[in-house]
Protein backbone atom coordinates (compact mmCIF):
# COMPACT_ATOMS: atom_id res chain seq x y z
CA UNK A 1 0.00 0.00 0.00
CA UNK A 2 0.75 3.53 -0.39
CA UNK A 3 1.44 5.72 2.77
CA UNK A 4 2.34 9.54 3.14
CA UNK A 5 4.74 10.04 5.63
CA UNK A 6 4.87 13.79 7.00
CA UNK A 7 8.25 15.28 8.74
CA UNK A 8 8.63 18.23 10.97
CA UNK A 9 10.96 20.42 12.19
CA UNK A 10 14.51 18.65 12.61
CA UNK A 11 13.27 15.82 10.46
CA UNK A 12 12.24 17.44 8.04
CA UNK A 13 16.13 19.40 8.11
CA UNK A 14 17.07 15.41 7.99
CA UNK A 15 15.04 13.87 5.56
CA UNK A 16 15.68 16.89 3.14
CA UNK A 17 11.15 17.06 2.90
CA UNK A 18 7.88 17.38 4.60
CA UNK A 19 6.43 14.93 3.23
CA UNK A 20 7.31 11.54 0.97
CA UNK A 21 4.95 8.79 -0.65
CA UNK A 22 6.58 5.60 0.44
CA UNK A 23 5.31 1.59 -0.78
CA UNK A 24 4.67 -0.79 2.31
CA UNK A 25 3.09 -3.80 2.93
CA UNK A 26 0.91 -3.96 6.22
CA UNK A 27 2.78 -3.29 9.17
CA UNK A 28 3.25 -1.91 12.62
CA UNK A 29 4.27 1.17 13.53
CA UNK A 30 7.71 -0.18 14.85
CA UNK A 31 7.87 -1.79 11.30
CA UNK A 32 7.29 0.94 8.95
CA UNK A 33 9.68 3.09 11.73
CA UNK A 34 12.60 0.33 10.84
CA UNK A 35 11.96 1.00 7.10
CA UNK A 36 12.02 4.73 7.41
CA UNK A 37 15.41 5.03 9.14
CA UNK A 38 16.81 2.53 6.57
CA UNK A 39 15.88 4.88 3.86
CA UNK A 40 17.33 8.05 6.34
CA UNK A 41 20.18 6.82 8.40
CA UNK A 42 20.43 10.08 9.54
CA UNK A 43 17.09 9.72 11.47
CA UNK A 44 18.92 7.17 13.68
CA UNK A 45 20.44 9.67 15.86
CA UNK A 46 16.91 11.87 16.16
CA UNK A 47 14.70 11.58 19.04
CA UNK A 48 11.25 11.28 17.41
CA UNK A 49 7.05 9.88 18.33
CA UNK A 50 4.90 8.83 15.40
CA UNK A 51 1.13 10.55 14.88
CA UNK A 52 -1.45 8.21 13.75
CA UNK A 53 -4.20 10.66 12.25
CA UNK A 54 -3.16 13.01 14.51
CA UNK A 55 -2.70 11.31 17.96
CA UNK A 56 0.29 9.87 19.49
CA UNK A 57 0.16 5.97 18.61
CA UNK A 58 1.88 2.57 20.39
CA UNK A 59 4.63 0.92 18.24
CA UNK A 60 2.24 -2.52 17.89
CA UNK A 61 -0.37 -0.67 16.02
CA UNK A 62 -1.15 -1.93 12.70
CA UNK A 63 -1.16 1.17 10.07
CA UNK A 64 -3.90 1.18 7.32
CA UNK A 65 -3.65 2.62 3.83
CA UNK A 66 -6.02 5.36 4.99
CA UNK A 67 -4.03 6.57 7.89
CA UNK A 68 -2.39 9.99 8.45
CA UNK A 69 1.42 9.04 9.37
CA UNK A 70 3.57 12.02 10.88
CA UNK A 71 7.13 11.71 12.62
CA UNK A 72 7.28 14.36 15.59
CA UNK A 73 10.80 15.65 16.96
CA UNK A 74 10.51 17.16 20.28
CA UNK A 75 7.78 19.86 20.85
CA UNK A 76 9.31 23.22 21.34
CA UNK A 77 5.72 25.33 21.57
CA UNK A 78 5.65 28.27 23.92
CA UNK B 1 -10.99 14.63 10.85
CA UNK B 2 -12.50 14.90 14.52
CA UNK B 3 -14.99 18.08 15.54
CA UNK B 4 -13.75 20.48 12.76
CA UNK B 5 -17.37 22.80 13.61
CA UNK B 6 -15.42 23.81 17.08
CA UNK B 7 -11.93 23.43 16.05
CA UNK B 8 -10.17 27.21 16.28
CA UNK B 9 -7.09 27.63 14.73
CA UNK B 10 -4.76 29.09 17.20
CA UNK B 11 -2.02 29.86 15.08
CA UNK B 12 -0.99 33.81 14.67
CA UNK B 13 1.62 34.81 11.74
CA UNK B 14 4.45 36.20 13.27
CA UNK B 15 4.54 37.86 17.06
CA UNK B 16 1.82 38.25 19.09
CA UNK B 17 1.44 42.35 19.34
CA UNK B 18 1.27 44.20 23.13
CA UNK B 19 -1.76 45.73 21.73
CA UNK B 20 -3.51 42.53 20.72
CA UNK B 21 -3.42 41.53 23.97
CA UNK B 22 -5.09 44.86 25.44
CA UNK B 23 -8.06 44.39 22.85
CA UNK B 24 -8.54 40.90 24.52
CA UNK B 25 -8.47 42.38 27.50
CA UNK B 26 -10.45 45.27 27.13
CA UNK B 27 -13.13 42.61 24.95
CA UNK B 28 -13.85 40.56 28.53
CA UNK B 29 -14.92 44.12 30.58
CA UNK B 30 -18.79 43.71 29.31
CA UNK B 31 -18.58 40.23 30.90
CA UNK B 32 -19.37 41.45 34.48
CA UNK B 33 -19.31 38.05 35.79
CA UNK B 34 -15.20 37.51 36.07
CA UNK B 35 -13.41 38.38 38.58
CA UNK B 36 -9.95 37.07 37.89
CA UNK B 37 -7.92 36.62 34.78
CA UNK B 38 -4.89 35.06 34.50
CA UNK B 39 -2.06 35.82 31.32
CA UNK B 40 0.84 33.82 30.37
CA UNK B 41 2.87 35.02 27.71
CA UNK B 42 5.87 33.34 26.16
CA UNK B 43 9.00 35.63 24.88
CA UNK B 44 11.35 34.70 22.88
CA UNK B 45 15.03 34.57 25.09
CA UNK B 46 18.15 36.07 23.31
CA UNK B 47 19.88 32.56 24.80
CA UNK B 48 23.68 32.75 24.32
CA UNK B 49 24.47 29.09 23.39
CA UNK B 50 28.65 27.95 22.76
CA UNK B 51 29.33 32.02 22.66
CA UNK B 52 26.20 32.59 19.96
CA UNK B 53 23.65 34.73 20.60
CA UNK B 54 19.63 34.07 19.61
CA UNK B 55 17.83 36.64 17.40
CA UNK B 56 14.58 34.67 16.98
CA UNK B 57 13.21 31.44 16.95
CA UNK B 58 11.27 29.82 13.48
CA UNK B 59 8.27 28.54 14.88
CA UNK B 60 6.37 25.42 12.72
CA UNK B 61 3.86 23.04 13.49
CA UNK B 62 1.95 20.24 12.37
CA UNK B 63 -1.42 22.27 12.58
CA UNK B 64 -4.28 20.45 12.22
CA UNK B 65 -2.77 17.83 14.90
CA UNK B 66 -1.61 20.68 16.95
CA UNK B 67 -5.12 22.83 16.66
CA UNK B 68 -6.89 19.47 17.44
CA UNK B 69 -4.49 19.58 20.81
CA UNK B 70 -5.00 22.91 21.53
CA UNK B 71 -8.83 22.03 21.71
CA UNK B 72 -7.94 18.46 23.26
CA UNK B 73 -6.01 20.81 26.62
CA UNK B 74 -9.12 23.80 26.15
CA UNK B 75 -12.27 20.95 26.86
CA UNK B 76 -10.13 19.74 29.51
CA UNK B 77 -9.69 22.66 31.15
CA UNK B 78 -12.90 23.68 30.98
CA UNK B 79 -13.93 20.43 33.01
CA UNK B 80 -11.38 20.80 35.38
CA UNK B 81 -11.77 23.96 36.34
CA UNK B 82 -14.36 26.80 36.28
CA UNK B 83 -13.93 29.18 33.79
CA UNK B 84 -16.03 32.08 32.49
CA UNK B 85 -13.60 32.32 28.99
CA UNK B 86 -10.07 30.41 28.13
CA UNK B 87 -8.37 32.02 24.74
CA UNK B 88 -5.08 30.73 23.49
CA UNK B 89 -2.57 32.06 20.84
CA UNK B 90 0.52 30.69 19.07
CA UNK B 91 2.95 31.95 17.17
CA UNK B 92 4.41 30.54 13.56
CA UNK B 93 7.18 31.67 11.41
CA UNK B 94 9.59 34.20 13.15
CA UNK B 95 9.23 35.90 16.12
CA UNK B 96 12.44 37.60 17.41
CA UNK B 97 14.07 38.14 20.93
CA UNK B 98 11.96 40.18 23.28
CA UNK B 99 8.87 39.21 21.18
CA UNK B 100 5.77 37.21 22.52
CA UNK B 101 4.94 33.64 20.91
CA UNK B 102 2.65 32.38 23.18
CA UNK B 103 -0.41 33.93 24.97
CA UNK B 104 -2.83 32.45 27.11
CA UNK B 105 -5.85 33.90 28.67
CA UNK B 106 -8.05 32.67 31.49
CA UNK B 107 -10.71 34.25 32.92
CA UNK B 108 -13.00 33.25 36.04
CA UNK B 109 -15.06 34.39 38.98
CA UNK B 110 -12.83 34.10 41.21
CA UNK B 111 -8.56 34.32 41.35
CA UNK B 112 -7.75 30.48 42.93
CA UNK B 113 -9.61 28.56 39.91
CA UNK B 114 -8.05 31.04 36.75
CA UNK B 115 -4.30 30.75 38.60
CA UNK B 116 -4.45 26.57 38.73
CA UNK B 117 -6.20 26.47 35.37
CA UNK B 118 -3.79 28.76 33.59
CA UNK B 119 -0.66 26.70 35.21
CA UNK B 120 -2.62 23.69 33.67
CA UNK B 121 -2.94 24.75 30.31
CA UNK B 122 0.48 26.32 30.05
CA UNK B 123 2.14 23.07 31.24
CA UNK B 124 -0.21 20.53 28.54
CA UNK B 125 0.68 22.93 25.94
CA UNK B 126 4.56 21.99 26.49
CA UNK B 127 3.54 18.54 26.70
CA UNK B 128 1.02 17.87 24.28
CA UNK B 129 1.06 20.05 21.41
CA UNK B 130 2.96 19.39 18.37
CA UNK B 131 4.89 23.09 17.89
CA UNK B 132 8.59 22.91 16.75
CA UNK B 133 11.27 25.72 17.46
CA UNK B 134 14.49 27.09 15.44
CA UNK B 135 16.46 29.08 17.31
CA UNK B 136 18.60 31.23 14.74
CA UNK B 137 21.98 32.81 15.75
CA UNK B 138 23.12 35.61 14.78
CA UNK B 139 25.72 34.12 12.55
CA UNK B 140 22.00 32.31 10.48
CA UNK B 141 23.40 28.78 12.04
CA UNK B 142 20.68 27.48 13.77
CA UNK B 143 19.51 24.59 16.65
CA UNK B 144 16.10 23.50 17.16
CA UNK B 145 14.77 24.04 20.90
CA UNK B 146 13.71 21.32 22.96
CA UNK B 147 10.67 21.72 25.61
CA UNK B 148 11.87 20.76 29.15
CA UNK C 1 9.43 55.50 58.36
CA UNK C 2 11.47 52.36 57.27
CA UNK C 3 13.50 52.33 53.25
CA UNK C 4 11.46 55.40 52.20
CA UNK C 5 13.69 55.54 48.89
CA UNK C 6 13.10 52.03 47.61
CA UNK C 7 9.52 52.24 48.47
CA UNK C 8 7.45 52.58 45.56
CA UNK C 9 3.50 53.76 44.61
CA UNK C 10 1.54 51.18 44.15
CA UNK C 11 -1.79 52.81 44.18
CA UNK C 12 -3.24 54.50 40.70
CA UNK C 13 -6.37 56.75 40.60
CA UNK C 14 -9.41 54.94 38.87
CA UNK C 15 -9.70 51.50 37.36
CA UNK C 16 -6.69 50.42 35.44
CA UNK C 17 -6.58 50.58 31.35
CA UNK C 18 -6.09 47.37 29.45
CA UNK C 19 -3.62 50.21 27.03
CA UNK C 20 -1.56 50.80 30.47
CA UNK C 21 -0.98 46.65 30.79
CA UNK C 22 0.16 46.83 26.95
CA UNK C 23 2.18 49.55 27.64
CA UNK C 24 4.09 47.30 30.53
CA UNK C 25 4.69 44.82 28.28
CA UNK C 26 6.08 46.20 25.09
CA UNK C 27 8.45 48.06 27.35
CA UNK C 28 9.75 44.32 28.44
CA UNK C 29 10.26 43.49 24.68
CA UNK C 30 13.96 45.20 25.40
CA UNK C 31 14.68 42.69 28.19
CA UNK C 32 15.98 39.37 26.04
CA UNK C 33 16.44 37.64 29.17
CA UNK C 34 12.67 37.02 29.82
CA UNK C 35 11.20 34.08 28.53
CA UNK C 36 7.93 33.93 30.66
CA UNK C 37 5.93 36.73 31.93
CA UNK C 38 2.91 36.07 34.29
CA UNK C 39 0.24 38.40 34.65
CA UNK C 40 -2.76 38.84 36.60
CA UNK C 41 -5.89 41.33 36.75
CA UNK C 42 -8.48 41.67 38.89
CA UNK C 43 -11.88 42.50 37.70
CA UNK C 44 -15.09 44.02 39.72
CA UNK C 45 -17.29 41.46 39.09
CA UNK C 46 -21.21 42.59 39.16
CA UNK C 47 -22.20 40.63 42.27
CA UNK C 48 -25.89 40.16 43.04
CA UNK C 49 -26.30 40.25 46.82
CA UNK C 50 -29.98 39.97 48.09
CA UNK C 51 -31.28 40.97 44.34
CA UNK C 52 -28.93 44.12 44.18
CA UNK C 53 -26.48 44.46 41.88
CA UNK C 54 -22.78 45.57 42.29
CA UNK C 55 -22.00 48.28 39.96
CA UNK C 56 -18.26 49.50 41.13
CA UNK C 57 -16.11 49.30 44.23
CA UNK C 58 -14.67 52.28 45.81
CA UNK C 59 -11.30 51.72 47.10
CA UNK C 60 -9.82 52.90 49.94
CA UNK C 61 -6.46 52.14 51.80
CA UNK C 62 -4.50 52.66 54.56
CA UNK C 63 -1.51 53.83 52.02
CA UNK C 64 1.42 54.37 53.72
CA UNK C 65 1.26 51.23 55.45
CA UNK C 66 -0.47 49.05 52.63
CA UNK C 67 2.84 50.63 50.14
CA UNK C 68 5.31 49.61 52.44
CA UNK C 69 3.02 45.57 52.69
CA UNK C 70 3.21 46.05 48.89
CA UNK C 71 7.27 46.56 49.39
CA UNK C 72 7.53 43.86 51.58
CA UNK C 73 5.50 41.33 49.88
CA UNK C 74 7.45 42.68 46.88
CA UNK C 75 10.88 41.65 48.49
CA UNK C 76 10.19 38.13 49.67
CA UNK C 77 8.99 37.47 46.39
CA UNK C 78 12.08 38.06 44.63
CA UNK C 79 13.91 36.00 47.98
CA UNK C 80 11.94 33.11 46.89
CA UNK C 81 11.89 32.72 43.41
CA UNK C 82 14.13 33.67 40.63
CA UNK C 83 12.63 36.73 38.71
CA UNK C 84 13.55 39.04 36.35
CA UNK C 85 10.50 41.47 37.11
CA UNK C 86 7.54 42.49 39.20
CA UNK C 87 5.20 45.33 38.93
CA UNK C 88 2.13 46.04 40.51
CA UNK C 89 -0.94 48.34 40.48
CA UNK C 90 -3.77 48.63 42.12
CA UNK C 91 -6.58 51.33 42.02
CA UNK C 92 -7.71 53.27 44.25
CA UNK C 93 -11.06 55.34 44.00
CA UNK C 94 -14.15 53.92 41.81
CA UNK C 95 -13.50 50.90 39.40
CA UNK C 96 -16.87 50.01 37.78
CA UNK C 97 -18.18 46.47 37.53
CA UNK C 98 -15.98 44.79 34.08
CA UNK C 99 -13.18 47.44 34.90
CA UNK C 100 -9.46 46.24 36.13
CA UNK C 101 -8.11 47.22 39.39
CA UNK C 102 -5.13 45.23 40.15
CA UNK C 103 -2.57 43.91 37.54
CA UNK C 104 0.06 42.28 39.04
CA UNK C 105 3.02 41.22 36.46
CA UNK C 106 5.68 39.31 37.11
CA UNK C 107 8.80 38.33 34.86
CA UNK C 108 11.14 35.42 34.32
CA UNK C 109 13.50 33.33 32.54
CA UNK C 110 11.44 30.39 32.93
CA UNK C 111 8.23 29.93 33.47
CA UNK C 112 7.56 27.72 36.45
CA UNK C 113 9.25 30.30 38.56
CA UNK C 114 7.11 33.54 36.91
CA UNK C 115 4.16 30.73 37.57
CA UNK C 116 4.60 29.85 40.99
CA UNK C 117 5.74 33.77 41.72
CA UNK C 118 2.31 35.41 40.71
CA UNK C 119 0.35 32.95 42.57
CA UNK C 120 2.54 33.67 45.90
CA UNK C 121 2.14 37.75 45.20
CA UNK C 122 -1.49 37.24 44.42
CA UNK C 123 -1.97 35.44 47.80
CA UNK C 124 0.35 37.55 49.47
CA UNK C 125 -1.30 40.89 48.95
CA UNK C 126 -4.89 39.67 49.48
CA UNK C 127 -3.96 38.77 52.91
CA UNK C 128 -1.41 41.29 53.79
CA UNK C 129 -2.30 44.44 52.38
CA UNK C 130 -4.42 46.86 54.03
CA UNK C 131 -7.07 47.77 51.10
CA UNK C 132 -10.53 48.31 51.97
CA UNK C 133 -13.44 48.10 49.02
CA UNK C 134 -17.04 49.70 49.49
CA UNK C 135 -19.33 47.56 47.04
CA UNK C 136 -21.60 50.03 45.49
CA UNK C 137 -25.51 49.02 44.57
CA UNK C 138 -27.24 50.61 41.71
CA UNK C 139 -29.89 52.11 44.35
CA UNK C 140 -26.66 53.82 45.71
CA UNK C 141 -26.87 51.46 49.25
CA UNK C 142 -23.37 49.68 49.51
CA UNK C 143 -21.80 47.12 51.66
CA UNK C 144 -17.91 46.51 52.20
CA UNK C 145 -16.35 43.48 50.33
CA UNK C 146 -14.10 41.20 52.54
CA UNK C 147 -11.35 38.72 51.05
CA UNK C 148 -11.90 35.58 50.93
CA UNK D 1 -0.91 60.75 76.62
CA UNK D 2 -2.31 62.22 73.15
CA UNK D 3 -2.40 59.54 70.82
CA UNK D 4 -3.80 59.76 67.46
CA UNK D 5 -6.21 56.98 66.27
CA UNK D 6 -7.08 56.27 62.18
CA UNK D 7 -9.84 54.33 61.12
CA UNK D 8 -10.69 52.85 57.55
CA UNK D 9 -13.15 51.59 55.46
CA UNK D 10 -16.19 50.34 57.51
CA UNK D 11 -14.98 51.58 61.09
CA UNK D 12 -14.29 55.06 60.03
CA UNK D 13 -18.00 54.84 58.82
CA UNK D 14 -19.12 53.69 62.49
CA UNK D 15 -17.08 56.31 64.01
CA UNK D 16 -18.29 58.98 61.49
CA UNK D 17 -14.29 59.98 61.30
CA UNK D 18 -11.07 59.03 59.78
CA UNK D 19 -8.92 59.87 62.69
CA UNK D 20 -8.98 61.23 66.05
CA UNK D 21 -7.02 62.70 68.70
CA UNK D 22 -7.39 60.71 72.71
CA UNK D 23 -6.15 61.17 76.11
CA UNK D 24 -4.80 57.73 77.47
CA UNK D 25 -2.72 56.74 80.23
CA UNK D 26 0.25 54.43 79.14
CA UNK D 27 -1.58 51.07 78.27
CA UNK D 28 -1.59 47.96 75.75
CA UNK D 29 -3.34 47.37 72.75
CA UNK D 30 -5.73 45.55 74.69
CA UNK D 31 -6.58 48.28 77.03
CA UNK D 32 -6.46 51.06 74.38
CA UNK D 33 -9.32 48.99 72.41
CA UNK D 34 -11.81 48.79 75.14
CA UNK D 35 -11.34 52.16 75.48
CA UNK D 36 -12.12 52.87 71.99
CA UNK D 37 -15.19 50.43 72.34
CA UNK D 38 -16.48 52.61 74.90
CA UNK D 39 -15.78 55.35 72.63
CA UNK D 40 -17.76 53.72 69.85
CA UNK D 41 -20.03 50.77 70.99
CA UNK D 42 -20.83 50.47 67.02
CA UNK D 43 -17.63 49.25 66.84
CA UNK D 44 -18.43 45.74 69.17
CA UNK D 45 -20.27 44.18 66.40
CA UNK D 46 -17.38 44.92 63.74
CA UNK D 47 -13.93 42.80 63.12
CA UNK D 48 -10.84 44.40 63.25
CA UNK D 49 -7.25 44.27 63.71
CA UNK D 50 -4.79 47.16 65.26
CA UNK D 51 -1.23 48.19 63.52
CA UNK D 52 0.98 49.84 65.32
CA UNK D 53 3.33 51.70 63.06
CA UNK D 54 2.34 50.01 60.24
CA UNK D 55 2.43 46.77 61.34
CA UNK D 56 -0.12 44.43 63.43
CA UNK D 57 0.95 44.04 66.68
CA UNK D 58 0.05 41.91 69.48
CA UNK D 59 -2.56 42.98 72.08
CA UNK D 60 -0.44 43.34 74.57
CA UNK D 61 2.72 45.37 73.95
CA UNK D 62 2.48 48.84 75.22
CA UNK D 63 1.82 52.04 73.41
CA UNK D 64 3.95 54.78 73.18
CA UNK D 65 3.15 58.42 72.93
CA UNK D 66 4.75 58.64 69.30
CA UNK D 67 3.25 55.50 67.86
CA UNK D 68 0.91 55.18 64.64
CA UNK D 69 -2.18 53.70 65.87
CA UNK D 70 -4.79 52.49 63.12
CA UNK D 71 -8.04 50.42 63.63
CA UNK D 72 -8.26 47.92 60.10
CA UNK D 73 -11.47 46.25 59.26
CA UNK D 74 -10.65 43.09 57.09
CA UNK D 75 -8.68 43.79 53.83
CA UNK D 76 -10.10 43.33 50.25
CA UNK D 77 -7.32 44.14 47.90
CA UNK D 78 -7.70 42.56 44.63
Amino acid sequence: MSLTIKYFGMLAEVTKCNEELIEVNECTIKELTSKLLEYHPDLKSKNFKVAVNQSLVDEDILITSKDEIALLPPFAGG
Amino acid sequence: MKNTTTIKNVFVKGAIAPDFIANSIAKHQSKTNIGAHDIFLGQVRADVINEKTVTAIEYSAYEEMANQKFHEVREATFSKFNLTCMHIYHSLGTVKAGEICLFVFVSSAHRKEAIKALEYVVEEIKIKVPVFGKELFEDETHQWKVNN
